[in-house]
């Protein structure tokens, strides 16, 4: 298994090159499909390899870290390894049928695949330039998906996510040339290492790196004062595209990159994690009641990702093991209903031709599959029992109150309920209510679209399952304690070289 | 006979000058091809500062690049409606982003004073780079043999993110974007 | 004081991206933001009365500048090549559509 | 060169034709000396890509075309991906190491040495000097579509 591990960026990359060269659609399909197949099983395989060796380093091109770039593996890494190609798998089996609306099919399944790339490559990466460089993979090629359609407003919006973007690829990359001046280092462990040698207590130059690493990440993952971008990006792009930017991008890049950087590089200081609470909050609410009057149905779910983001933020600042898990369990929770919700909405546009929730109604005969899926998932973002979202807010407010910070979990709660309210509209408006003639002959989506959809409400709905002990310390508890013990990072890295 | 020689910091700190206000002059001019080939001045002064640092690889790639972007803004701006009628100047947003630069120059001026001093390098890991490269590379290139050997693995995503933008541009200024099929 | 110098560069693109409202300055100021980082990293790698990290067959070479910054600036300056193109066509796309570069002409979507 | 309308004045086709060619070398020999002095794929591949754009600046974008149309130029760029990566790949089929550089190091100073170092520079000047001479005729073509 140690071996395949280059595949996470190889396969992914060769299938990008050759799918650009194909003419065929159906060939451009298959080979689209079967690459992020692949990958979805290769990723559920790290599972049983990090629980049977630990942690994993691979050397590439069998350079010693401190010189060469290393990949590592661990509970954190395979967490996100997971929900990236699960969700990949997923849009691009959806992308079967949705993106024959569109021209130019085989570019769009080869940027998709480079997107992919970007993503799993920073997620395994242990080097921190290599970091950006994938940072940078990843949102260019986003850039070009959301400006897929050469809409006037895709094109904005792409604009607008680009220039915002940039910038906070260039913020990241200004800290770590500083962090390399400052400790002649490029790699995380050994960044870890110099950086706790050098001094206890943090000075103005590591303050402001990391300041600096905050804003970036912060901006990639459209936390409150950063977001303006998210909402115009997100609607504007594909749907399947959509879900994947929703869904696991502002993850991977975002959460995934702050997260790695501040627990296991600059150690997990009671500053920023009361940082991240106060940020966490902040994008909850804010991001709640911006959506709460929105028509266009994939504005407000952009919205509400912002506001999903925030509990997940939440409970990783709270710092305890409970809160911990229940932030990285609604990270996972939230890519499946945030990628099912676009999946539906994309369902709704490619039926019925609109966004507008004023201009639906009565879908629910029409298209079964959609409402059930759209029922399920609207559910679960809002916290209802059965679903798996249920159980992690409940994680995250539960771990609020044991914090002794019960104000943070009333906050918590008053998101839940605005975000069942914003929900309970657009199954009314779009399902529910008076039948209007112009939809009299709608037909349910594609069988490529309808299946990836229930898949997804089978995850949502089954979602709980994973908090039993078995599954519990094969997926979660793992990334829990990477977390916990950010300081172990660097030692374990180097003791699994030696 | 005696030269006053100039130390790289006495050479460098009038370029940057130089860079500074050519880039000002890049943003406030008003003529847009003025603008650009001000852009080009500075990235030209990028170039020679490149030189002075001793990294002529740097300074071919930034020269040939910055020709490059040069074509591509001369193409994107030439032949362009450029009236811009007067609006009203929007003073809080100017203000606001002056506030935000001065914040980050004072915390900056003291976080730089943290780092060691200039041409000072630590130069941990660089030293196992020059004292081994060229037996364990063969390249005597030290940057080639960084950039394609001990980091190869980056210069190939690189390489990647530069067809993503190719395919990206294509993708962008294709002629039909959807198919619509009308029915209703 | 040449890095506060450099993080001055960083800050007139900075400048630049907040507050202009042509699409093509809006660029130039990303491009100029790409410059002084860029150049930043290789001031930061630069040993006084140092050397080109170059082997030479005739003589022996001592004190070299450190090469990773230089290596590093290598593969930023194709990132923002890329970046750039890819702005530059989006914006002749817009201007396509709108008939201005004037960013406050375009304003479909709300923030 | 046929359409003497098209272009730029006599003198600057003049020029250009005599200087092409050596720009187009130069560019190849920056290529090839990547691992010995300053230069390497990518720097090469934009002059290889600027004598191109030299081409169609002085001539006019239908002579360009006719020589080296979009489709070469896509799948030229593929190819180059592809080399490269392959390249890398070959250290994980043989060894199981990604990214090895498993050829012959020989002897320094020589122009066959260093292992893939120069085979990666040929693979990324493909690369790049196809990608970018692409670019620049897409955004040089690019004819507004009609409506506004």
């Amino acid at each position: 298994m140690t071996r395949l591990l280059p595949l996470f960026i190889a396969l992914p990359l060769g299938c990008a090159f050759l799918v650009n060269l194909f003419k065929n659609k159906k060939a451009a399909d298959l080979l689209a499909n079967l690459c992020t197949f692949i990958l979805l099983i290769l990723s559920l395989a790290t599972i049983y390899t990090v629980k049977a060796h630990g942690i994993v380093v691979y050397k590439v091109g069998n350079w010693i870290p401190p010189i060469g770039i290393s990949m590592v593996v661990d509970g954190l890494t395979v967490l996100l390894l997971v929900t990236v190609n699960l969700i990949s798998f997923l849009s691009s089996l959806y992308s079967i049928g949705y993106m024959e609306k569109y021209t130019a099919k085989p570019k769009f399944y080869s940027l998709f695949l480079l997107m992919l790339t970007g993503m799993n490559g920073l997620i395994v990466t242990g080097d921190l330039f290599n970091m950006f460089v994938f940072l940078e993979l990843a949102g260019v090629a986003s850039y070009a998906l959301v400006a897929f359609g050469t809409e006037a407003e895709e094109l904005e919006a792409s604009f607008k996510y680009m220039i915002l973007s940039s910038l906070a690829a260039s913020f990241v990359l200004l800290g770590v040339a500083m962090l390399y001046s400052y400790t002649s280092s490029l790699n995380m462990a050994d960044i870890a290492l110099t950086l706790a040698q050098k001094s206890a207590s943090p000075n103005v130059t590591v303050l402001f790196i990391a300041v600096l690493f905050l804003m970036g990440f912060g901006l990639k993952a459209a936390i409150v004062p950063f977001h303006p971008w998210l909402p115009d990006a997100h609607p504007a792009a594909p749907a399947p595209i959509s879900a994947m930017l929703s869904g696991v991008l502002i993850k991977a890049l975002g959460i995934y990159a702050m997260l790695r950087v501040f627990f296991c590089v600059f150690g997990a200081s009671p500053l920023f994690l009361e940082t991240l609470c106060i940020l966490g909050i902040l994008s909850m609410i804010v991001g709640v009641l911006l959506a709460v009057g929105q028509w266009d149905v994939k504005r407000l779910l952009a919205y509400h990702s912002i506001s999903q983001i925030g509990y997940v933020l939440l409970g990783i600042g709270l710092g305890t093991p409970l809160g911990i898990l229940g932030g990285l369990f609604h990270l996972f929770n939230h890519s499946m209903f945030k990628s099912l919700l676009f999946f539906n909405s994309g369902s709704l546009d490619y039926a019925a031709g609109t966004r507008n929730l004023k201009e639906m109604g009565g879908l629910k005969d029409a298209m079964p599959v959609t409402e059930k899926t759209c029922l399920v998932a609207s559910l679960s973002i809002s916290g209802i029992p059965p679903f798996n979202g249920f159980w992690s807010k409940l994680f995250i407010i539960v771990a609020c109150v044991q914090a002794k910070h019960p104000g943070y979990a009333l906050w918590a709660i008053i998101g839940s309920l605005l975000t069942l309210s914003s929900f309970m509209k657009v199954m009314r408006y779009a399902f529910y209510g008076m039948p209007k003639k112009a939809y009299a002959s709608l037909k349910e989506v594609p069988s490529s679209m309808q299946a990836a959809m229930i898949i997804l409400a089978i995850i949502c709905l089954l979602g709980g399952v994973l908090l039993f002990p078995l599954f519990r310390s094969a997926l979660l508890q793992p990334a829990v304690d990477v977390l916990i013990n950010g300081k172990n990072y660097a030692p374990i890295v180097f003791s699994k070289l030696k | 006979m005696e030269y006053i020689t100039l130390t790289e910091a006495d050479q460098l700190i009038p370029l940057m000058i130089f860079m500074i206000i050519g880039s000002i002059v890049a943003l406030e001019i008003k003529d847009m091809l003025s603008s650009v080939i001000a852009m080009g001045a500075v990235g030209v002064g990028v170039t020679i500062s490149f030189l002075i640092l001793k990294a002529p690889d740097l300074a071919i790639t930034q020269l040939v690049v910055e020709i490059l972007c040069l074509i591509l803004l001369v193409r994107a701006t030439i032949k362009r409606e450029m009236y811009f009628p007067r609006k009203h100047v929007d003073y809080l947003r100017i203000i606001s982003a002056l506030v935000l630069i001065f914040v980050f120059l004072v915390f900056s001026y003291a976080a730089l004073r943290g780092l060691p001093q200039f041409g000072m390098p630590i130069m941990k890991v660089a030293s196992e780079y020059i004292s081994r490269g060229i037996r364990e590379t063969g390249a005597t290139n030290m940057v080639a043999s960084i950039i394609l050997d001990y980091r190869g693995y980056d210069t190939l995503i690189e390489a990647s993110i530069l067809f993503t933008a190719v395919l990206g541009v294509s993708v962008v200024l294709r002629a039909v974007g959807r198919i619509r099929n009308e029915k209703s | 004081m040449i890095y506060f110098l450099c993080l001055v560069f960083f800050c007139v693109g900075l400048y630049g991206i907040l507050v202009k409202r042509n699409l093509i300055k809006i660029i130039i100021g990303m491009s100029i933001l790409d410059y002084s980082v860029n150049l930043f990293l290789v001031l930061t790698g630069y040993r006084m009365g140092g050397r080109a990290p170059i082997y030479d067959k005739t003589q022996e070479v001592k004190n070299m500048v450190d090469p990773i910054p230089q290596a590093l600036v290598l593969t930023a300056i194709v990132i923002g090549l890329a970046v750039l193109a890819l702005m530059i066509a989006i914006a002749v796309r817009l201007y396509e559509k709108y008939g201005t570069y004037d960013i406050t002409e375009i304003r479909k979507l709300r923030g | 060169m046929r359409n003497p309308k098209k272009g730029m004045t006599l003198i600057v086709k003049e020029v250009t034709r005599l200087t092409v060619g050596l720009i187009f070398l130069f560019g190849i020999y920056i290529m090839l000396h990547g691992h010995l002095t300053p230069g390497g794929g990518f720097a090469g591949g934009v002059i290889i890509a600027l004598s191109f754009i030299h081409i169609v600046l002085a001539y006019g974008g239908d002579f360009a075309s006719r020589k080296m149309n979009l489709q070469t130029a896509t799948f030229l760029e593929s190819l180059g991906g592809l080399m490269f990566l392959l390249l890398a790949l070959l250290g994980l089929i043989f060894t199981g190491v990604f990214f090895l550089n498993l050829l012959p190091h020989g002897t320094p100073f020589e122009l066959k040495s260093a292992g893939i170092i120069p085979l990666c520079n040929i693979a990324i000047c493909i690369k790049v000097g196809a990608g970018l001479f692409l670019v620049f005729i897409l955004l040089t073509t690019f004819r507004p579509g009609g409506d506004k």
